[in-house]
């Protein structure tokens, strides 16, 4: 057969599978990171924050704050193997959590120690990754939050998975998954989101894009207008929104949750927030940028603009204000303390767990550990 | 559950010749049947039934949510798999070839063999990875890969691969019912190997983990599994006619690489007091030396050759063209016999192994 | 310190760090895909194709068509082990084949035979990997055509790392990937268009969207409006091409390839076409989808439109496409009697390049594999 | 280009104590000033000099196109390196921590090793994927993963690790001069570790794949690499006092896992009849399983006593308040040499490993 023989009129017609899936206008992002605090009430879309979320989230970070301090002297008390801190961030770690219902997922990364605390969870089990005893100190299926997650978006499909699954069990439960803006790079942020959109499973992405991975900055990283761009390539809208603003943070994530678990799909957020110290308490931050950044992010402070908005609106007072710290550094002191105790440690323990049923040479290998404990006793 | 594999109602045996694929697809069916929680999702697995039809008709009869099509990402599926195993499903997945696999690497060794352990068994992961592997059916690059040396590295994960029609059905129900994560690696070019079989009356296998005799015999021991089996039991076959007097040859198929199941392969070598092990993917760093290496040091007195391995050679899978020369045969398997001192003469100063073919098996 | 000891006024400012790295409108693709074939030339953005091109690219398509065939009829002979084709996505083939200029790299996956062949390479080289002689024929940094790549998305990052390191040496040289719809799932595709922007690499990636991976629909690979808004999320512009008018395809890659060789960075482009055959011949296509479907592709035919158009502008008559038949008839021809003949086959290649010198290990195997060999040919 | 290691002028030696991290540090420094082809790349090399500080004061000498920070993706720079290597470049790459290796598994395994294979040499990869490795060094989970069986049973990569300041040094030079990938496994815990050595006056070392005996002994051979070489040493220390009479141990460092220098373990294990693998990665399909096997192939009738493996558990790796009950340490070293049969009685019916310490090693 030739292409003569081909039938047809030579219509100027598109091809015949060409239809635009969904309008890609309303998956992009707006311009500007949203913003609550400082703005005025006459300019905002949505209602005004409510008085009582207004002082949880300020306790929250208030207490957020403090936690990064106490965690990171635990670290030069020897009592940390090591610690991420969260400082500067922590609009975006309570606003994550307080967002959250009861049945809803949080997947954290490495840094998000601060979200589970917010959540509730006891901050000893918490750090149980940090501090070494195990890889993974509290109850994930309990308390639903997974387990914090070291190896960069590799949390993020098990979010999709996990949203997807209840979906399919008819449960209304959405996921939140935390991600850095570096952690964007990798594929597995990809494929999740990817995976998310198609099944329309019910997740949501928060990227706290905090300027850095390790010492790389932003634009070393992406050359992107907004991570927040990047949704509209998965057909699920991405949303700007000012990380230091917890209350812009939370109103934006509550929605995107409802929708999520109403069947509107995923949504992928970015919000604009800074690392106020190094990426690590091993990390010498001055090889890679300069005190006057730092400086002129303290100045755009979560804490700060959430202390001034209360004010402003007169919920806060002196006494108000004292009260909060007070209760922070109370925590802080129970915490320090069951932090200096030596967690129980049992070596037996690396064998219980790598499968169902030890296998015959795991079972063996755990009688030589345990022999060979005996035999130091013995010796000692 | 995790036992839950189908007690079948008695009924008179209708043993008819199925192929490994056919038993493959039934376990998957009956599996998907008896549990709820079984999910089954993958590249090309709902609609096509997968590229080797093992899902053909799945979701026609569960319907698109427990058989489903993926995007194509094998991470994905794979860290999917982990999130849908963290809220009770025991999801089954297929990874379309073996070297496709490779881009799971991460999920695979970082959440998914460790979930348990990192959880102290608060989040198993009852996860079923499916994988056709080796070669011999004239695929092009990246279509014949044996990784399971990869895998057995990995603890945490189960791996498994069967060798018989009905040891497709029982440890694919066996993987699945288990509560741990088992790479399930299927011999592609026994998907179409056939045997008398009765899908109402399927054999149980002993759970995973357990070797079995196929044939006994008493001159040497060959150890082997998944797609090798049959070249064993055609080599042990040939044996008869071949060296002397003829050797009389037991094969061992492992089923289960890991559990490794010592006490089978240890007994009979004690009684044979030669070994030879055999499999398709590379024999450096390859599954054998663990399995020479285990056998020496439990059978070191016993033996009367050191143990001898007769593997693919050290080199990527070769163009479907030349891959017959790659993979061990009836007559490769033969030398390696008749290399194990049967004069029992030791050789001053030659180690074994040391002449011209020494290096190579 | 506690909060109030912060400095500063509460400033209503946007967080110091948000800047949008670049405006997002321009990198967004069209509605439509854009056309050329069949559209009114007042309607046209760019100048009237030229004749001298328009006859290359039909002969192009012409060979390209009966070269599928020829491929496809090679595989129920024994002669290819498998055969991917590209009928239907001839227009994709030879466009990208014809916008390379000499010094320029093309990646090709295992469907883009075609693409090697229009680049004129030998077929019979190309076709080594698909034979099963080799896994790769051709002399790669000689025809500057990589391996045609079977695990998907994966020679992505190749290319633009080859793009880059050529602009590193100051070459004007920029490289063109082909990828499928289901391999722009792949986190290799989301790593290389990232690397490709950050290092605004000379690089242009085309997604031949042929609405088909193996048997999954375009609808279970993305809900993106399109495969060419992936684009603005790495900060490129997204292009969206009717993939079977052949000089749009090929007007869009000139542009992007000039555009990257001079420095101006990498683009995505998304031809959308249809695979009018199965996946391989070993595929059974009508699993999957609609008679009624493939015939609505027929009737937008690539050669065909091609055809029609050269017709309509009086640059091609009856004896023309005779011709041009003629041509590709003696080429396939050739090629067939080429395959029939048993290509040399030698074991001991299967050690010879595995490293530059062979391990003592692959030595001993080599003469292991030799002795067998002679060892058959003495009892045969 | 391949055998490009500078040979410094002569010069009055200066060994001044050098920590490995800064003998890896001259070595890239120097690779990069006599080859403008070396780049190096990878996650957080440029700016802040890496994480362990190996390629600190590179982006600065060569600028940041010769030392580049990447984004984050572990595919993406293996990737790219490919495509780099393509074009005549020589990529010398950084996986920030060996688990953060594994995204890049598909691109190291089916094109890094096998590029040069499948163009029949027509594309080489010179390339070199430096991996800090092993543990010890506290950790926290991912950070302290022992790849190695992963890269040995990957035909077409060379995999090398050296433990000593002065090899740190040859051995990365031999690595990024060689034509082929190479896997250079830097020993986290070693990075520290100091010696006294001449930047002006490196040791060469002669090329990629031959062992070396770091100790002469005769009563038994001890067979390590990388991080555990410290360790064998010290217990050979150690076992002079021990045992009845005290033992004389061989230690040898193999510095290159492929190739495998079979002639010089073999020599020595001839010699002592008795030997011990010793490495930190799980020892199930490990590569102690494959020098154990290899061994035994070539010395079978010398060896008194199987040959015996000191490795880490079968298990993810330890958090960091656990791992030194994980670590092969000095007393597990001697008592798997203890074990060696030294009375030489044959235990009738109970094979040697067959005890309560016996799959353990
Ligand atoms: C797959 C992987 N690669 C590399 C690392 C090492 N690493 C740990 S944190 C980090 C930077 C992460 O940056 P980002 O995602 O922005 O998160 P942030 O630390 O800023 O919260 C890197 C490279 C890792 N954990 N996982
Ligand atoms: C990493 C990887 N996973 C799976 C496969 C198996 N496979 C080969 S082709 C194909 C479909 C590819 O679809 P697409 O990218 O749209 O390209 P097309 O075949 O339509 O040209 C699949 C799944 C592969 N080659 N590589
Ligand atoms: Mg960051
Ligand atoms: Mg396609």
């Amino acid at each position: 057969m030739t292409v003569l023989e081909q039938p047809g009129a030579y219509a100027p017609a598109p091809p015949p599978s060409w239809r635009p899936r969904t309008d890609a206008a309303p998956l992009l992002p707006d311009a500007e990171p949203y913003r609550v605090l400082g703005t005025p009430s006459g300019d905002r879309e949505a209602a005004e924050p409510d008085a009582g979320l207004l002082r949880r989230l300020y306790a929250a970070v208030v207490h957020g704050r403090r936690f990064n301090e106490q965690a990171t002297a635990l670290t030069r008390q020897g009592r940390l193997a090591v610690y991420p801190s969260s400082r500067g961030q922590e609009a975006c770690q309570v606003a994550a959590a307080l967002a959250l219902r009861e049945q809803d997922w949080l997947f954290p990364s490495y840094r998000d120690t601060l979200a589970a605390v917010a959540r509730g969870l006891d901050p000893v089990e918490v750090l149980s990754l940090l501090r070494g005893d195990w890889h993974h100190g509290y109850d994930s299926p309990a308390t639903r939050v997974a387990p914090l997650c070291t190896p960069l978006a590799t949390q993020l499909p098990h979010a999709v998975g996990l949203a997807h699954a209840a979906r399919l069990k008819g449960d209304e439960v959405a996921a939140l998954a935390l991600v850095g803006d570096g952690g964007s790079s990798e594929g597995d942020f990809h494929e999740a989101l990817n995976f998310a959109a198609v099944w329309q499973a019910p997740v949501v992405f928060l990227v706290q894009n905090n300027g850095f991975a390790i010492s790389v900055p932003l634009a070393k990283q992406t050359a992107a207008p907004s991570l927040a761009h990047k949704g509209v390539g998965y057909g699920m809208p991405g949303r700007l929104v000012d990380g230091n603003d917890a209350v812009a943070v939370h109103e934006v994530l509550c929605e995107a949750l409802a929708r999520a678990r109403s069947g509107g799909g995923p949504t992928l957020v970015e919000a604009v927030t800074y690392r106020l110290e190094a990426h690590t308490n091993a990390d010498d931050a001055t090889r890679y940028r300069t005190d006057s950044e730092v400086e002129a992010w303290r100045a755009h402070d979560p804490v700060t603009l959430l202390e001034r908005e209360l004010r402003s609106r007169g919920l806060l007072d002196e006494k108000a204000v004292q009260e909060a710290e007070e209760a922070a550094e109370e925590q802080a002191a129970r915490l320090r303390e069951r932090m200096h105790q030596d967690p129980p440690l049992d070596p037996a323990q690396l064998f219980a767990h790598v499968y169902a049923e030890p296998t015959p040479q795991l079972r063996d290998q755990a009688d030589q550990l345990r022999a060979e404990l005996a035999a130091g006793e013995e010796t000692r | 559950m995790s036992t839950a594999v189908r007690q079948p109602a008695a009924a008179p045996a209708v043993r008819k010749p199925a192929t490994m694929g056919q038993a493959l697809r039934r376990a998957l069916r009956d599996a998907m049947a008896d549990d709820p929680d079984v999910h089954v999702f993958g590249e090309d697995v709902g609609t096509l039934g997968g590229v080797f039809r093992v899902t053909d008709g799945l979701a026609a009869e569960f319907g698109p949510d427990r058989c489903t099509d993926t995007p194509l990402a094998e991470a994905g599926i794979l860290g999917t798999a982990v999130g849908m195993a963290m809220y009770g499903l025991r999801p089954v997945v297929e990874m379309q070839f073996d070297a496709f696999a490779y881009p799971g690497f991460e999920q695979l060794v970082s959440h998914v063999s460790r979930m348990r352990n990192r959880t102290r068994g608060g989040m198993p992961m009852p996860m079923t990875i499916r994988v056709p592997y080796g070669g011999g059916i004239g695929g092009v690059e990246h279509h014949s890969d044996s990784s399971e040396a990869y895998y057995m590295a990995t603890p945490g994960l189960h791996v498994v691969t069967p060798a018989t029609v009905a040891d497709a059905y029982g440890l694919l129900r066996a993987a699945i019912a288990s509560d741990d994560p088992v790479v399930f690696l299927e011999p592609k070019r026994l998907y179409w190997s056939k045997a008398d079989w009765d899908p109402e009356q399927p054999e149980p296998v002993p759970g995973v983990g357990r070797a079995v005799v196929r044939r006994r015999g008493s001159s040497a021991t060959l150890i082997t599994y998944g797609p090798s089996v049959p070249v064993c039991l055609e080599a042990a076959e040939g044996a008869r006619e071949d060296g002397a007097e003829g050797w009389d040859l037991e094969v061992i198929d492992l089923r289960s690489l890991v559990p490794f199941d010592e006490e089978t392969v240890a007994a009979s070598v004690r009684r044979t007091g030669r070994a030879v092990v055999v499999h398709e993917s590379p024999g450096f760093a390859g599954p054998g030396g663990e399995i020479a290496a285990r056998i020496t040091e439990r059978c070191f007195h016993y033996l009367e050759a050191p143990v001898l391995r007769v593997a693919g050679f050290d080199i990527p899978y070769p163009p479907p063209m030349l891959e017959q020369h790659h993979l061990p045969g009836v007559d490769r398997i033969l030398d390696a016999v008749a290399r194990l001192q049967w004069e029992s003469g030791f050789t001053e100063h030659v180690g074994v192994g040391e002449g011209r073919r020494g290096g190579a098996v």
